[in-house]
C-alpha cells in the first residue's frame, strides 16, 4: 500500500517521459531518433538473447565487484578520517577536487596500470564511486552529537560497543545516502569504462551498437540501465526507510 | 571566538595539506626517476609541468582551451539558471515534486552520453550537444539545491516581511533570494564541477575538439608528454575552480552558523 | 484575586488601545478535521500599559499575537486597534517574533535600518533612530556584525531595535527571551522597562517565565490550555518607574507563587480532564 | 592467446582472424588464438596489444606510425588490407550533390580530425583536383552522428563505412565510393614489440600464417567467409554476404607481403592530413622475416 | 542566608556520598590560550539529598557534572564517590544530559533497555526493570514509538527511563526539562520528586528556572559566571515527602525572591567588572 504510492508518482512522471518522447521522435523524424515502441521491442529482443544476459553478466559483474569494493573502502576510510579529526579536514578538499576531477580523462592511466580487463573496469566503478561514500561517512561521523558517546560512555560501553550499537546505527543514514549517490555512480565509472576500452559489457554494447548507427539498442540498453539504477536505488531507500519511521 | 578557533585550525590543515601533497607528488616524481614506474606509463610530474608550461607557451592547445572552458561557462550557466527555475516551479507544486524527488536520486547512473546522437538531432554536432550533455548531468544539482533552499527559509521571514507589508516581488527578491542563497550556491558550486566533468568527458568520448578530445588525441598517438600536460592542466583547472567558488560558500554558510 | 494584590492602584490608563471581543481562531487541519486554537477571547489592552500573558505550550499564545498584528483573521470575534477594526497589518504596531526574524545577509546596521529604508524617511532622519537603537539596545560596538557573529540574545536585541526604529505604539513581543539564561532575561527585561517607559508604548509581552512576567508587567494574563483563554487577569500593582530590583520587594514572592498556584490548578483539571 | 584487433567487430579489417578462428587454421599453424581483443582504433589498439601478453595486433597504419615516432619499440611484420573499398561519401538521395566537385562551399561530414574519414576524403579531393580548402570539413564524432547530421541538414555529404552503408543502403546516395576512385594503399598492418618478436618467433610466424590462411579461405569460399564474419560480428547474414563481397573485388585483404608503394600511398594521405611530415624509412620499421617464405620479397 | 530559612531543619542526612575539594577545570584553548572553566569548588553531597544547581549560561554547571560523571577529570583538586576516587565512569552513577539523548535509530523500549542488554542482566529482570521505568515516566503506551514521533518532553523522559533502569545511587541530571514549558515542567518536577523518594538515590538536578529551583531540593547551590563557584548554598528545608503544592507555601516565593536577589547582585557584579 505505502509502497504503491512512493511508486505512483514517479511512474507518471516516467510515463509523461515516454509521451515526451514519442512527439520528439514524430517532430524530428530521424533515424537516430527511435520511437519509444521501437525502443521497447528492442528491449524485448535483447532480453531475450543470451548474448546479452553475458554481456549484462560481465557489466554486473564488474559493478557488484566495484559496489562491494568501495562500499567497503568508502566506509572504512570515512570512518578512519572522521574519527582522526585533523586528518579528516586535510582530506576532505583533497577528496572534494578528485570528486569534480572529469575521471575520464584519467582513464588513460587507469588502462595503463591495471590493463585492459575486468580490472580496469572495476577500478574505473571504484574512483567514481569511493569518494562520495567516503565524503558522507566522515561527515557523518563529524556531526554526530558527542552525547550520543558520553551516553554510552556513562553506561560503560567498551569502545567496541560503542562503535557498533551507538555510533554505526547513527551515522547508518548518511553512510545510505552516500550509498546511493555511490552506486549510481559506480554503475557510471564501469559503464564508461566499458565505452571506451573494452571487449564486452553493456557498455561496449552500447559503442557497438552506437557506430553501427543501431539507436534502438542503444536506448533500450541505457533504459535498462536507468532502470536498475531506479531499483538499487529504491532498495537503498526502503531499506532506510524501514530502520525508522516516518 | 568559536569561529576564529575553527579558522586557526583550518590554517593549520592547509600547511598539513599543502604537505601531503608536496610529499605524494615528491614520491610520485622519485618513484618515476628511479624508474620503478616506467615512463610509458607515468611521466614525473617536474615533466609534465615542463610539458605544460611549453604548451601553454607554444598556445597548441589555446583553441581547445577556449572552447572546453565557453562550454564550461555556457553549461553552467544554463543549467544554473534552468535549474533554478524549474527547482522553483517544482517547489511551488508539492505534488509533481514528490513524484519527481525519487528519479533525481538515481539520476547519475544513467549514462548521458548514450544520448548524444539525440542531441546532435536536437541541438547540432559540436558545442551544442556537449553543452546539452553538460547541462543535464549539471541541472540536478541546482534543483535540488534550489528545493533545498526554499524549504530552508524560515516561516518567519516571511511573517516579517508581511510586517514590514511587502509585495509578492519586493518580498522574493529582498527576502527570499538572500535567505535562500547559500544554499543556492552551493548548487551553484556542484553544477560548476558537474558541468565541468559532462564538458570534458564528452569531448573525450564524443567530439573533435576541446582540452578532453585532445587527451583522446593524445593518448591515441601515444603523445604521454602532452597528455599527461592536458591532465595536469585539468587537475590544476578544478583546484582553481573549486578554491574560488569555495571560499565563496565559506563566506555565505558562515552567515547560517547560527 | 487575593485581596492584597487588588488593593494596589494601577498605573496604566483607563484608555482602550486595543481590544478583542469573543476572538476564535480555528484552523483547518490537513486531516480535514479542525484545530480550536484561541479563544473565545476577551482582552482590552489599556493605552500605555505592559501586559504579559503566559499559558501552557501550544495554547493558542502566538495566535492571538498573529491576530493582533493583523497576521490571521479571526475565525470569530472582533479584533480592534486604536477604534478601527483589523484587517490586515495596521500601522502603528510592531512584532518581535518567537524565532529569531534577523536577516542573516545584513549586517546589525542593514538590518535595524531595513523596514525605514524602504518606507521613504529621509535617510538623515533613518540614521538618527537607527543610532539611537543601537546605542540604546547596547549593539552600537556591533553595527557592522552579522548576525550569525551575535549570540541568540544579541540577534533578538537586533529584532528588537529594527521594531523600535519604526515608532510603533503597540509592541508585540513573543517570547523574545526564550533562548537565554535568567541572568541575561534579566537584564533584558530592564532594557525592556526602560524602552517602554521612554517611548510610552503599548506593550504585550508573551513569555513562558512566570517570574519574568511578574516583575515586568501591569497585568499579567493566564491563559489555559488550548483552546486558549483567559482563565485569570493579575494586576500587579507596580510603579511606572521601576527595574528588576523589584524582586526584592516582598510582593514579588507572592505574585510568583499566585501566578504558579493558577498554573498548578490548571495542570491539574487538565489532568483530570484527559 | 588473444591478440588485438582493430575495429573488432565492426569493421572487416577483421575478418581473415574470424574466419582462421573458426576454421581451425591457427591452430594448424601452431598457435591457439582464443579470442580477440577489439577497440575503437587507432591508438588504443596499440595500447591494448602492449598491455596485453600477446603483444600482436592488427592496426591502422597511422597508429602504427605514431606509436613508433613516440619512441615506442615496435615494429610492422605483415600487412592487413590494402584497399579503402569500405569506405564512402553519401548525401541525402534527393541533393544536389552529384560530384566531389559539387562540394566546393559545402560541409562534409567526417568522423574526427586527422582521422582516416579525413584523409580519404582529402586525397579523393586531391585525385579528382577539387580545391580541398574550399570544403568545410566537420567533425561528428562519428560515423552516425554525421548521418544525423546529413538527415538535419546540417552537412552535404557525410563519411560512411561498411557495415553501416549496407545496413542504410537505401537511405543515402553515394557521392563517391573510395575503392573505385582511389588505387591500393596499405591501410591495416600486423605489429608487435621487438622483444616480443626475439623472445617468440615461432609463435608470432604462426599467427601471420594463420591469419593468411584466414585470407586465401576467404578468397577460396566467400559464401562461407560472410557466414562466419556474420555471426562473429552479429550481422545479418545478408549484410554480412554483400559486405565480404563487396571486398572480394578489390581484394581487401593481404596475405601479409610489403608492397612499398601501396605503404607510400597511405603516407602520402598521411602529409595531407598533417599526420606525417617527411617521408617515412621503411627499412627501419619493417621486418619481413616472420612472413611465409613465400612471401618475404618486398615489392 | 536569612534567619528565617536557617531555622527549618535539614531533611538530609549528613552522610557524604559525592565530595569535590578544590575542583577546577581548564580547557586547552585552541589558541593555545586556556579557558578557566570552573572552580575551585568544593561541594559535598549528601547521601540521598535533593540539591540543585543553577547559575549563569556557561559557567561551568555541565563540566561539574562532567568531572561527577568520571567523563572529564579536574585539572586539580580531587573529585571522589562513595569514599573513592573519581577515575573514569564510576558504577553507580547514572546521567541525563543537556541534550537530547535518545537514539533515534531505535523506539523507546529498546531505548530504555539499551544500557541493560550490555551489562548482562538476566533477561527477564531487564524486562522486569524496563516495563516499571516506562510506567513510572508515562511512556507504556509509547514503547514501540520512536524518538522522532514524541515530543521533546517525551524523549526526556525516555532517557531519564533509560537512566532509571541502571539503578545509580546518583543521578545527574543536566537541564532535563530546558525544552519544556512551565507546566510541563510542574508535572515532570512532580514525577521527580516520586522517582527521588522510590529510589532513595542521591540527585543533582542542574537548571536555569530558580523557581523549580526551589520547589524541588533540599538545598540549592548559586554559581557564579565563570569561572563557576559557589556564591551561596541555600537550605529550603522543605519535607522529604513533599509535591509542587509546596508552591502554595509562603516560603515558596521567599526562596524564589531570595534566589532572584543572589542573581540580580551578581549580574551588577559582573556588569561593574567587566
Ligand atoms: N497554521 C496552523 N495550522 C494548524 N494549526 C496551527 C497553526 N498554527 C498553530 N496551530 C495550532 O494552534 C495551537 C496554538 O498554537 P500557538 O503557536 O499559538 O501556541 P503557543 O501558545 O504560541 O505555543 P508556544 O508557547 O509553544 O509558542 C497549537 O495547537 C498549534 O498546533
Ligand atoms: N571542551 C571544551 N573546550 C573548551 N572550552 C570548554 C569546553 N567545554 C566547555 N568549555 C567552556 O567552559 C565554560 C563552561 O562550560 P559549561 O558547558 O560547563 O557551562 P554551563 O554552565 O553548563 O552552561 P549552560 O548553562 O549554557 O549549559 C564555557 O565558557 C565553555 O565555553
Ligand atoms: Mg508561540
Ligand atoms: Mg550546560
Amino acid at each position: 500500500m505505502i509502497a504503491m504510492r512512493h511508486v505512483l508518482g514517479p511512474l507518471l512522471v516516467i510515463l509523461a517521459g515516454l509521451v515526451a518522447w514519442e512527439a520528439l521522435h514524430l517532430g524530428v523524424a530521424n533515424s537516430s531518433l527511435p520511437s519509444p515502441l521501437e525502443t521497447l521491442r528492442q528491449m524485448g529482443v535483447l532480453l531475450g538473447d543470451p548474448t546479452f544476459w553475458k554481456q549484462a553478466g560481465q557489466t554486473f559483474y564488474a559493478f557488484a565487484v566495484a559496489v562491494v569494493l568501495s562500499t567497503a573502502a568508502g566506509i572504512t576510510l570515512g570512518v578512519l578520517l572522521g574519527m582522526k579529526r585533523l586528518a579528516g579536514e586535510v582530506a576532505e578538499p583533497i577528496l572534494v577536487n578528485l570528486y569534480s576531477l572529469p575521471k575520464v580523462t584519467l582513464y588513460p592511466l587507469v588502462l595503463l596500470i591495471f590493463g585492459l580487463g575486468i580490472s580496469a573496469r572495476i577500478a574505473f566503478g571504484i574512483m567514481h564511486g569511493l569518494i562520495p561514500l567516503t565524503l558522507f561517512t566522515m561527515n557523518a561521523i563529524l556531526q554526530l552529537k558527542p552525547v550520543y558517546r558520553r551516553s554510552a560512555a556513562v553506561m560503560g560501553l567498551t569502545s567496541w560497543q560503542t562503535a557498533v550499537s551507538v555510533i554505526l546505527p547513527a551515522i547508518l543514514p548518511q553512510v545510505i545516502t552516500g550509498a546511493r549517490l555511490g552506486v549510481s555512480l559506480c554503475l557510471l565509472g564501469v559503464l564508461i569504462g566499458e565505452m571506451f576500452a573494452s571487449r564486452n559489457g553493456l557498455g561496449y554494447m552500447v559503442t557497438h551498437a552506437m557506430e553501427r548507427g543501431d539507436m534502438p539498442t542503444v536506448l533500450a540498453v541505457a533504459l535498462l540501465i536507468a532502470i536498475v539504477a531506479l531499483v538499487a536505488n529504491g532498495l537503498l531507500l526502503a531499506l532506510d526507510r524501514s530502520r525508522r519511521p516516518s | 571566538m568559536a569561529t576564529s578557533a575553527l579558522y586557526r585550525f583550518s590554517g593549520y590543515a592547509f600547511w598539513l595539506r599543502l604537505a601531503v601533497i608536496v610529499g605524494a607528488v615528491g614520491a610520485l616524481e622519485f618513484a618515476c626517476r628511479i624508474g620503478w614506474i616506467p615512463m610509458t606509463i607515468l611521466l614525473p610530474p617536474s615533466v609534465m609541468a615542463a610539458s605544460l608550461a611549453e604548451i601553454l607557451a607554444r598556445g597548441t592547445y589555446n583553441r581547445d582551451m577556449l572552447v572546453s572552458f565557453s562550454n564550461v561557462a555556457a553549461a553552467a550557466v544554463i543549467a544554473i539558471v534552468l535549474g533554478f527555475l524549474i527547482g522553483a516551479i517544482l517547489h511551488a507544486l508539492p505534488k509533481v515534486r514528490g513524484a519527481v524527488e525519487p528519479l533525481l536520486a538515481s539520476y547519475y547512473a544513467v549514462p548521458t552520453f548514450m544520448f548524444y546522437p539525440v542531441f546532435i538531432i536536437l541541438f547540432g554536432v559540436g558545442s551544442g550537444a556537449i553543452i546539452a550533455i553538460a547541462v543535464l548531468l549539471a541541472i540536478v544539482a541546482m534543483i535540488t539545491a534550489t528545493l533545498n533552499g526554499i524549504d530552508r527559509i524560515p516561516p518567519v521571514l516571511g511573517k516579517t516581511a508581511r510586517m514590514l507589508r511587502m509585495g509578492p516581488v519586493e518580498r522574493a527578491l529582498k527576502i527570499s533570494l538572500p535567505a535562500a542563497l547559500p544554499y543556492l550556491f552551493t548548487g551553484m558550486k556542484l553544477s560548476v564541477a558537474y558541468a565541468f566533468i559532462g564538458v570534458i568527458a564528452s569531448e573525450f568520448i564524443l567530439s573533435g575538439a576541446g582540452i578532453g578530445y585532445a587527451i583522446a588525441y593524445a593518448y591515441n598517438n601515444f603523445n604521454n608528454r602532452d597528455m599527461y600536460a592536458l591532465m595536469l592542466l585539468i587537475i590544476l583547472a578544478v583546484t582553481v575552480i573549486n578554491a574560488g567558488l569555495d571560499a565563496v560558500d565559506r563566506r555565505l554558510q558562515s552567515r547560517l552558523r547560527r | 484575586m487575593s485581596a492584597v494584590l487588588a488593593a494596589v492602584p494601577s498605573a496604566a490608563t483607563d484608555d482602550h488601545h486595543a481590544r478583542l471581543t469573543g476572538v476564535t481562531r480555528v484552523f483547518g487541519s490537513p486531516k480535514g478535521g479542525a484545530v480550536h486554537a484561541l479563544g473565545p477571547v476577551d482582552l482590552d489592552l489599556r493605552r500605555g500599559e505592559f501586559f504579559s500573558v503566559v499559558g501552557p505550550s501550544g495554547c493558542g499564545k502566538s495566535t492571538l499575537l498573529d491576530v493582533l498584528a493583523g497576521l490571521s483573521a479571526p475565525t470569530a470575534g472582533r479584533a480592534e486597534f486604536e477604534g478601527k477594526p483589523i484587517t490586515g497589518v495596521p500601522a502603528g504596531v510592531g512584532v518581535v517574533f518567537q524565532e529569531d526574524a534577523s536577516f542573516p545577509w545584513l549586517n546589525v546596521h542593514d538590518n535595524v535600518s531595513f523596514g525605514l529604508r524602504r518606507s521613504g524617511v529621509d535617510p538623515a532622519e533613518i540614521e538618527r533612530r537607527v543610532d539611537y537603537a543601537l546605542g540604546f539596545m547596547g549593539l552600537k560596538d556591533f553595527a557592522k556584525a552579522y548576525p550569525a557573529q551575535l549570540s541568540g540574545g544579541m540577534r533578538q536585541r537586533v529584532c528588537i531595535a529594527r521594531t523600535l526604529v519604526m515608532q510603533p505604539r503597540l509592541i508585540l513581543l513573543d517570547e523574545p527571551f526564550g533562548a537565554l539564561d535568567q541572568q541575561t532575561r534579566l537584564l533584558m527585561g530592564d532594557e525592556l522597562l526602560r524602552l517602554w517607559r521612554e517611548t510610552n508604548a503599548t506593550v504585550l509581552l508573551i513569555t513562558h517565565a512566570l517570574d519574568e512576567a511578574a516583575m515586568l508587567s501591569d497585568r499579567v494574563g493566564v491563559m489555559s490550555a488550548r483552546p486558549g483563554l483567559f482563565i485569570d487577569v493579575l494586576e500587579t500593582g507596580w510603579p511606572r518607574d521601576r527595574d528588576s530590583r523589584i524582586v526584592s520587594h516582598p510582593r514579588f514572592g507572592e505574585l510568583t507563587a499566585h501566578l504558579w498556584e493558577k498554573l498548578r490548578a490548571e495542570s491539574l483539571k487538565h489532568l483530570r480532564g484527559s | 592467446d588473444e591478440i588485438s584487433v582493430t575495429q573488432w567487430g565492426t569493421s572487416l579489417y577483421g575478418a581473415p582472424y574470424a574466419v582462421a578462428m573458426a576454421e581451425g587454421l591457427f591452430k594448424k599453424a601452431g598457435v591457439d588464438i582464443t579470442s580477440i581483443i577489439g577497440s575503437g582504433g587507432g591508438g588504443t589498439t596499440v595500447r591494448n596489444l602492449l598491455a596485453s601478453d600477446t603483444p600482436y595486433g592488427d592496426v591502422a597504419i597511422a597508429a602504427a606510425l605514431a606509436a613508433q615516432r613516440q619512441g615506442l619499440d615496435v615494429i610492422i611484420v605483415n600487412t592487413g588490407t590494402r584497399s579503402v573499398a569500405e569506405a564512402s561519401l553519401v548525401t541525402m538521395p534527393d541533393s544536389p550533390i552529384k560530384s566531389l566537385k559539387d562540394l566546393e562551399g559545402k560541409k562534409v561530414a567526417i568522423t574526427s580530425p586527422k582521422g582516416v574519414s579525413e584523409m580519404l576524403l582529402l586525397m579523393a579531393l586531391k585525385e579528382q583536383g577539387v580545391d580541398a580548402s574550399k570544403v568545410e570539413r566537420v567533425a561528428s564524432g562519428g560515423y552516425v552522428n554525421g548521418l544525423t547530421m546529413l538527415e538535419q541538414g546540417a552537412v552535404a555529404a557525410a563519411a560512411l563505412i561498411e557495415p553501416l552503408s549496407i545496413i542504410r543502403a537505401d537511405k543515402y546516395r553515394t557521392v563517391v565510393n573510395y575503392g573505385k576512385v582511389l588505387p591500393p594503399m596499405t591501410t591495416s598492418v600486423g605489429i608487435t614489440t621487438r622483444a616480443f618478436a626475439k623472445a617468440n618467433p615461432a609463435k608470432l610466424k604462426a599467427i601471420i600464417a594463420g591469419r593468411a590462411d584466414g585470407v586465401k579461405a576467404i578468397y577460396a569460399d566467400p559464401a562461407k567467409a560472410a557466414e562466419i564474419v556474420g555471426k562473429d560480428f552479429k550481422l545479418e547474414p545478408k549484410i554480412a554476404k554483400i559486405a565480404v563481397d563487396n571486398m572480394i573485388g578489390p581484394r581487401m585483404w593481404s596475405e601479409g607481403e610489403f608492397s612499398i608503394p601501396e605503404l607510400n600511398r597511405t603516407v602520402d594521405g598521411l602529409k595531407l592530413i598533417g599526420e606525417v611530415t617527411a617521408d617515412v624509412d621503411w627499412s627501419k620499421l619493417l621486418d619481413p622475416s616472420y612472413l611465409p617464405p613465400a612471401l618475404q620479397g618486398t615489392k
